[in-house]
């Protein structure tokens, strides 16, 4: 495992122009339910990568299936070079792949710092001797997560309210929390699962902002959104899914005549 | 003298096996319907037996004592919901689990306090001159348990499929928002499936008190072996008939050729299994496929 | 978190000096052995409590492990394989290979499900118990275990096992409150609220529930072990259902969602248990023990429906009661 | 997590003031019996008659004057039948009430574990269950009123042999209790050169005991033994004669008591068990010399606690032990002080193994430093269940 992580790594300083992401013919279905059907497209680190379709189209499942919460039909998921379909979820995050969520799942027994702090598993590996003992290693590393996880609660704005409990959170703060939570993880690519869905029009902007600082320090992003305008002005690269079948792909402006993307969205009376 | 004895063992197998079905149907009921698991189910067994026997004590003759005797529990089941139930304000699997399970003490303890720690007995039905099939023998009480068995299964399942208030019941258990949207009062089906599942095991208690005894304790084990057939039986009333059966014939079988101090494990061993097998589903193998590619 | 974690640690002192001196202000044995049951059932409520309100896993086999404990204790002392004081260690590793074993399938389980799975574990163990009357004494119980001494020094009067079951208790609390306070407790609360959420996180739930379940249950084991060089018997009645219910009870009245839950509770529920013991026969001549379920049956019904959080919830709130009057006070002031 | 020592101190505090509650000692200092019987779980059925044997013998005693011109107090204690419970509960009474000896114990797995805090702290400890492991070998602080299973058995297999039994299966309940049964049956009949022809056992409280039943008729058996509490025996009766098995049913005196009778109805006629003299007191000859004690406690009990039942008995009988020995004690000791209590313990321990012969319930007792139990053989009678009620074999 060490191995091939370490090869990958070099991968990804050396490729330039490859993608970070590409998805091969990624096929999910439910019993009999087609949700998504031979998926392909690539994802580069430059590009903000937006994914869009009306209901149902299979987004949150795509994200699902790459995520590894879903197992996928068929298909490959290529990730730095490595294929990461089919592996379990908390090994896709490790890989440095992380997500958000739609409705926000924050855990709720903790307070916000606690949440963010739990981000920081993936590069924090502790032993439970060594947790339970309060090994002065363990309380090396506990003061660092703190410290970090207060970081990034301050860089997105959050950190007077550090202590409070999830459950009191406003909606625009808890997705705000959402992402925190993820950036945590110091990923490679961020899947924001409509992460502008039920915020107010000042919160969306402080979103754009962030989303633009973060692409600035190295950070690669798909974005699953309804909220077109917001769409069309941060992304770079739209990918549009109906019924779980690609039907176009291009940059925003067009994606904007794209028929057939009209088509969808308006319904079949065109 | 095998064959008789092997049909002797049926026999037995057949009669605990009946009672288990019946039990696991009310769990099922309960659970399929408003998703409680009720760990207090066993305490309507042990209340039907014992409540009949108190009202036949006390003069009455056998039919209006086992219909007081079932009256009384439905009222005790549907108090159960009304007071523990409902009023649950964070429901949660453990909170269920916890509040059932105390109800069910609470229940034993009362009516342990109330009518002693003896064991009791209830005639049987029909007299106990016993039907020979060659040497082995059957009561004519079986064959009330058996019947019994038959008409709550048929009953229910004609009720579930073919009334419009059983369909009702059906849908809320697949979508509790759906089934409130549609009009379905959640709290008024739950306590209907409290009542419906105490008046059956109010049932099963008193057909099998001439055969078994009731007493204060019996509920305990009555109860368990009703969860794990109405487990087997994935949660429908044709599955927990044939797990009941099933299981009982297993335990009257592997009693008989095998070992008797192991009898009441066997059945927590299959439950165990099952359940174990259960969670192994496909994907497993799909994901070491994936990784090998 | 550092301020979090030197309050626990001060409050542990704290506690151990209570503990260290109560005894010297209560005089007798009876106060020390009922305080020594609190000790050893508050190590099976707090893993209890743990995997319930912390990690979500309804498990009903503490008990199990308990009783596992104590048997693999006695056996092996009893029979003189081992000395008395190297069997606990034995039987940690002995409990934790069997919860390893047995968790690895059974944890797959959710729910209901895990429930009904790890309360068969729990009978069949109770069943084993009795049936292999070669190994374990049966029903009677297994007798001739030894008084356990440790370099030259015997276990005998009750105060030396008030110390050493409080030490195990406290120890399993520190270390416990450490581990809930660490990366490890912060995975293992995550997928309580949400197991889709924590596995994107990073965080493999399969194995952090193993740990806490094997965790809980060496720690079990390990008082099961004191446990039976205490009464000097291991006999299955000792772990039965009624055990469960005890635990349930505990932890349920002292709160689940906090580690002192358990401690609290397992003092309430055996001090409030001898004194019904010992005051209901004033009104009831017989029959006093069922008296005492109904009695803590309403209570848990009670404590679930109108404080979930349990006594802990109560006391957790003091200091904020505090705090309100004292601003209401301010602000009338003004 | 966040008040630990505030909310943990504060339970503590409560848990003191209990204790220091309980820590009362009256004025005028009666002879306190710590007498600790399961009143309610499993063995329940026969710890409340054992407690009320006692309370009948220890009423007895009051209104004779008492002992020493004090007055004996019964300190009853309910174990539950649980080990921990009944570890626990001896404590109490030893520390917290002080009591100069204890006396109860029916059910074996409490007795067992009592015996380690009795033992520790030096209290005599009379008990009244069937495990012969609470007196042999010899433990300092402990004693025994029970016969050995085995003269009992002895006497049912004699009438059962009598009446031409050849078979002879053993059923016995998965407990401790049926554990003892069994062992000391096949001891009885190995001494008789006869196997018996099979052994079953069943779960206590068992819902269902047909195949081994069957088991037990296909084995060819005319004669089958119980080793079982009452509900299970009853339904091993009732089962085995629905089945139809003819032959000889007998059993454990263990299902003395009116709740048997009750349930056996009809099928139960013809069973045979033995029972202490105090059962059969009116049909006793004059010249038994138990016949006094037995009609007095028979009807004192029926008196006051209704129905007899056979845990009366052992009751009864630790009660008169213990009464006898604090006779001889010194009366100027004085219970109400601490330490003068532990001497009386100390002297009625002395005098128990030196009490000579008492003439109790189960028999005539003779303790000696080897022997902590003293009965001779000849302490039990024979019965049968004739007509709905039982009478003298």
């Amino acid at each position: 495992m060490s191995a091939s992580r370490l090869q990958t790594s070099n991968l990804a300083e050396n490729v330039g122009t490859q993608p970070v992401f590409e998805v091969t013919g990624l096929t999910k279905h439910f019993g009999g339910i087609q949700a998504l059907n031979n998926i392909s497209f690539r994802l580069h680190k430059e590009d903000i990568t937006a994914l869009i379709g009306p209901n149902g189209a299979g987004k949150s499942t795509f994200i699902n299936v790459v995520a590894g919460r879903f197992q996928p039909s068929s298909g490959k998921v290529f990730f730095q070079g490595r294929n990461i379909a089919g592996l379990p979820a908390h090994e896709v995050a490790h890989l440095g792949l992380s997500r958000t969520f739609q409705l926000e799942d924050l855990f709720t027994g903790m307070t916000v710092l606690e949440n963010v702090m739990v981000g920081c598993h993936v590069r924090n590996k502790t032993g439970i001797l060594s947790a339970g003992l309060r090994l002065p290693s363990t309380r090396a590393r506990e003061k660092r997560i703190k410290e970090e996880a207060f970081e990034i609660l301050k860089f997105i704005g959050l950190d007077d309210k550090a202590e409070e409990k999830t459950t009191k959170l406003p909606l625009g703060e808890r997705k705000m929390l959402g992402v925190a939570r993820a950036l945590a993880m110091k990923p490679q690519l961020m899947m924001l699962d409509e992460p502008a869905g039920g915020l107010a029009a000042h919160e969306v902007a402080k979103l754009t902002d962030l989303i633009h600082k973060l692409k600035e320090e190295g950070m690669a992003f798909m974005i699953v959104e309804h909220n077109m305008p917001f769409i069309m002005a941060i992304s770079q690269r739209i990918v549009v899914l109906n019924y779980g079948v690609k039907i176009a792909e291009g940059p925003p402006e067009e994606i904007k005549q794209d028929l057939q993307v009209i088509k969808a969205y308006l319904g079949g009376s065109i | 003298m095998f064959i008789s004895e092997t049909i002797q063992y049926a026999i037995s197998g057949i009669t605990s096996g009946s009672i288990y079905a019946i039990v696991g149907i009310c769990w099922s009921t309960v659970f399929l319907i408003s998703g409680v698991l009720n760990f207090s189910t066993g305490e309507f067994v042990m209340l039907g037996g014992m409540l009949t026997w108190l009202f036949i004590s006390w003069g009455f003759s056998l039919l209006p004592a086992i219909f007081f005797g079932v009256a009384c529990t439905v009222i005790v089941a549907m108090l159960m919901e009304r007071i523990v139930i409902r009023p649950v304000r964070y429901p949660s699997e453990t909170t269920f689990l916890l509040i059932t399970t105390a109800a069910g003490s609470v229940i034993r303890g009362i009516v342990l306090i109330a009518c002693g720690s003896d064991t009791r007995h209830i005639e049987p039905f029909l007299g106990s001159s016993p039907i020979m099939i060659g040497d082995a023998v059957l009561l004519p009480q079986v064959i009330i348990v058996v019947s019994v068995l038959v008409l709550i299964a048929g009953g229910l399942v004609m009720f579930l499929d073919h009334t419009l208030f059983g369909k009702a019941l059906r849908a809320s258990s697949i979508n509790q928002v759906g089934a409130r949207l549609i009009g379905i009062k959640i709290n008024r089906v739950r306590l209907f499936c409290f009542g419906l599942a105490g008046g059956m095991g109010a049932i099963a208690g008193i057909v099998i008190a001439p055969i078994e005894f009731t007493g204060y304790s019996v509920g305990l084990m009555e109860g368990l072996k009703g969860l794990v057939v109405a487990l087997l039986g994935g949660w429908t009333i044709r599955g927990t008939v044939v797990a009941g059966l099933a299981l009982g014939l297993l335990e009257g079988l592997g009693a008989g050729f095998i070992s008797t101090g192991w009898k009441d494990a066997l059945a927590l061993f299959v439950m165990l299994t099952f359940l174990i097998i259960r969670t192994l589903d496909l994907t497993s193998i799909k994901k070491l496929v994936y990784r090998h590619e | 978190m550092n301020d979090r974690s030197f309050k626990t640690e001060i409050s542990i002192a704290g506690f151990a000096v209570i503990i260290v001196l109560l005894p010297l202000i209560v005089k007798g044995n009876y106060f020390v052995s009922v305080m020594n049951l609190v000790a050893i059932y508050a190590v099976l409520a707090m893993g209890m409590g743990l995997l319930m309100g912390q990690a979500g896993l309804i498990s009903l086999a503490h008990p199990a492990w308990f009783g596992l404990g104590a048997y693999i204790s006695g056996i092996l002392a009893a029979r003189g394989i081992l000395p008395a004081w190297a069997t606990p260690f034995v039987s940690a590793v002995g409990v934790g290979i069997v919860a390893y074993v047995v968790g690895a399938p059974v944890l797959r389980l959710r729910s209901y499900y895990l429930a009904c799975a790890t309360l068969a574990l729990l009978l069949i163990t109770q069943i084993a118990a009795g049936q292999l009357s070669d190994l374990t004494g049966g029903h009677e119980g297994l007798l001739g275990i030894p008084v356990l001494t440790v370099f030259g020094f015997e276990f005998k009067k009750d105060l030396h096992f008030y110390y050493l079951s409080w030490a195990l208790c406290l120890i399993c609390y520190w270390f416990l409150a450490n581990l809930l306070n660490s990366q490890v407790g912060r995975a293992i609360r995550s997928f309580n609220s949400s197991e889709i959420a924590s596995a994107s996180m990073g965080i493999d739930i399969a194995k952090y529930k193993r740990h806490a379940f094997v965790l809980t249950a060496i720690m079990a084991g390990l008082a099961g072990s004191v446990f039976c060089f205490y009464i000097r018997l291991a006999i299955p009645s000792s772990f039965e259902f009624p055990l469960l219910v005890t635990l349930m009870m505990m932890v349920v009245i002292g709160g689940i969602q906090d580690l002192h839950g358990a401690l609290i509770g397992s003092l309430a529920v055996i001090w409030l248990g001898e004194f019904l013991r010992n005051y209901m026969k004033n009104f009831f001549t017989s029959m006093t023990s069922e008296v005492e379920a109904v009695f803590f049956g309403i209570i848990i019904i009670v404590v679930l429906i109108f404080m979930p959080d349990g006594l802990t919830g109560w006391i957790n709130r003091i200091p904020s009661w505090g705090k309100r009057l004292y601003e209401r006070k301010q602000t009338s002031n003004q | 997590m966040r008040r630990p020592v505030l909310s943990v101190f504060l339970t503590c505090a409560i848990g003191c003031a209990l204790v220091s509650g309980l820590g009362y000692a009256g004025d005028m200092a009666p002879y306190k019996i710590g007498i600790c019987v399961s009143l309610t779980g499993p063995a329940a059925s026969i710890g409340e008659p054992e407690r009320n044997g006692a309370l009948v013998r220890i009423n007895d005693i009051n209104a004779a004057g008492g002992i020493n011109g004090r007055k004996l107090e019964a300190v009853v204690d309910d174990e539950q039948g649980a080990p921990d419970k009944a570890v626990i509960g001896t404590k109490r009474l030893i520390d917290v009430e002080k009591v100069v000896a204890l006396a109860g114990y029916e059910y074996s797995g409490a007795a067992m574990a009592a015996i380690v805090p009795a033992e520790a702290g030096s209290t005599p400890m009379v008990v009244g269950c069937v495990t012969e492991k609470t007196w042999m070998p010899t433990k300092k602080w402990t004693f025994s009123v029970v016969p050995r299973q085995k003269d009992a058995y002895n006497i049912i297999l004699d009438s059962f042999l009598q009446q031409g039994a050849k078979k002879i299966a053993c059923i016995y309940v998965d407990a401790a209790m049926g554990q003892m049964a069994r062992e000391a049956l096949s001891y009885v009949a190995d001494q008789r050169g006869i196997k018996l022809a099979v052994e079953e056992k069943y779960s206590l409280g068992t819902s269902d005991i047909s195949p081994q039943i069957t088991h037990i008729k296909s084995a060819g058996a005319d004669a089958i033994f119980i080793g079982g509490y009452v509900p299970d025996a009853a339904m091993v009766v009732k089962t085995a004669r629905a089945l139809g098995f003819t032959g000889i049913i007998g059993g454990d005196q263990a299902v003395l008591g009116p709740e048997f009778i009750k349930l056996v109805g009809k099928d139960g006629e013809g069973f045979i068990t033995t029972t202490p003299k105090a059962l059969v007191a009116g049909e006793l000859d004059e010249s038994d010399p138990q016949k006094k004690v037995a009609t007095d406690l028979y009807e004192k009990y029926t008196k006051e606690h209704g129905v007899f039942a056979l845990g009366g008995v052992h009751g009864w009988d630790t009660v008169n032990l213990i009464s006898e020995a604090l006779k001889k004690t010194d009366p100027k000791l004085d219970p109400a002080k601490p330490e003068d209590v532990e001497k009386i313990r100390v002297q009625v321990r002395d005098n128990l193994e030196n009490l000579g012969s008492v003439i109790g319930q189960n028999g005539i007792f003779n303790i000696t430093p080897d022997n902590h139990n003293g009965l001779g053989q000849k302490s039990h009678v024979a019965l049968v269940l004739k007509d709905g009620s039982w009478k003298k074999y």
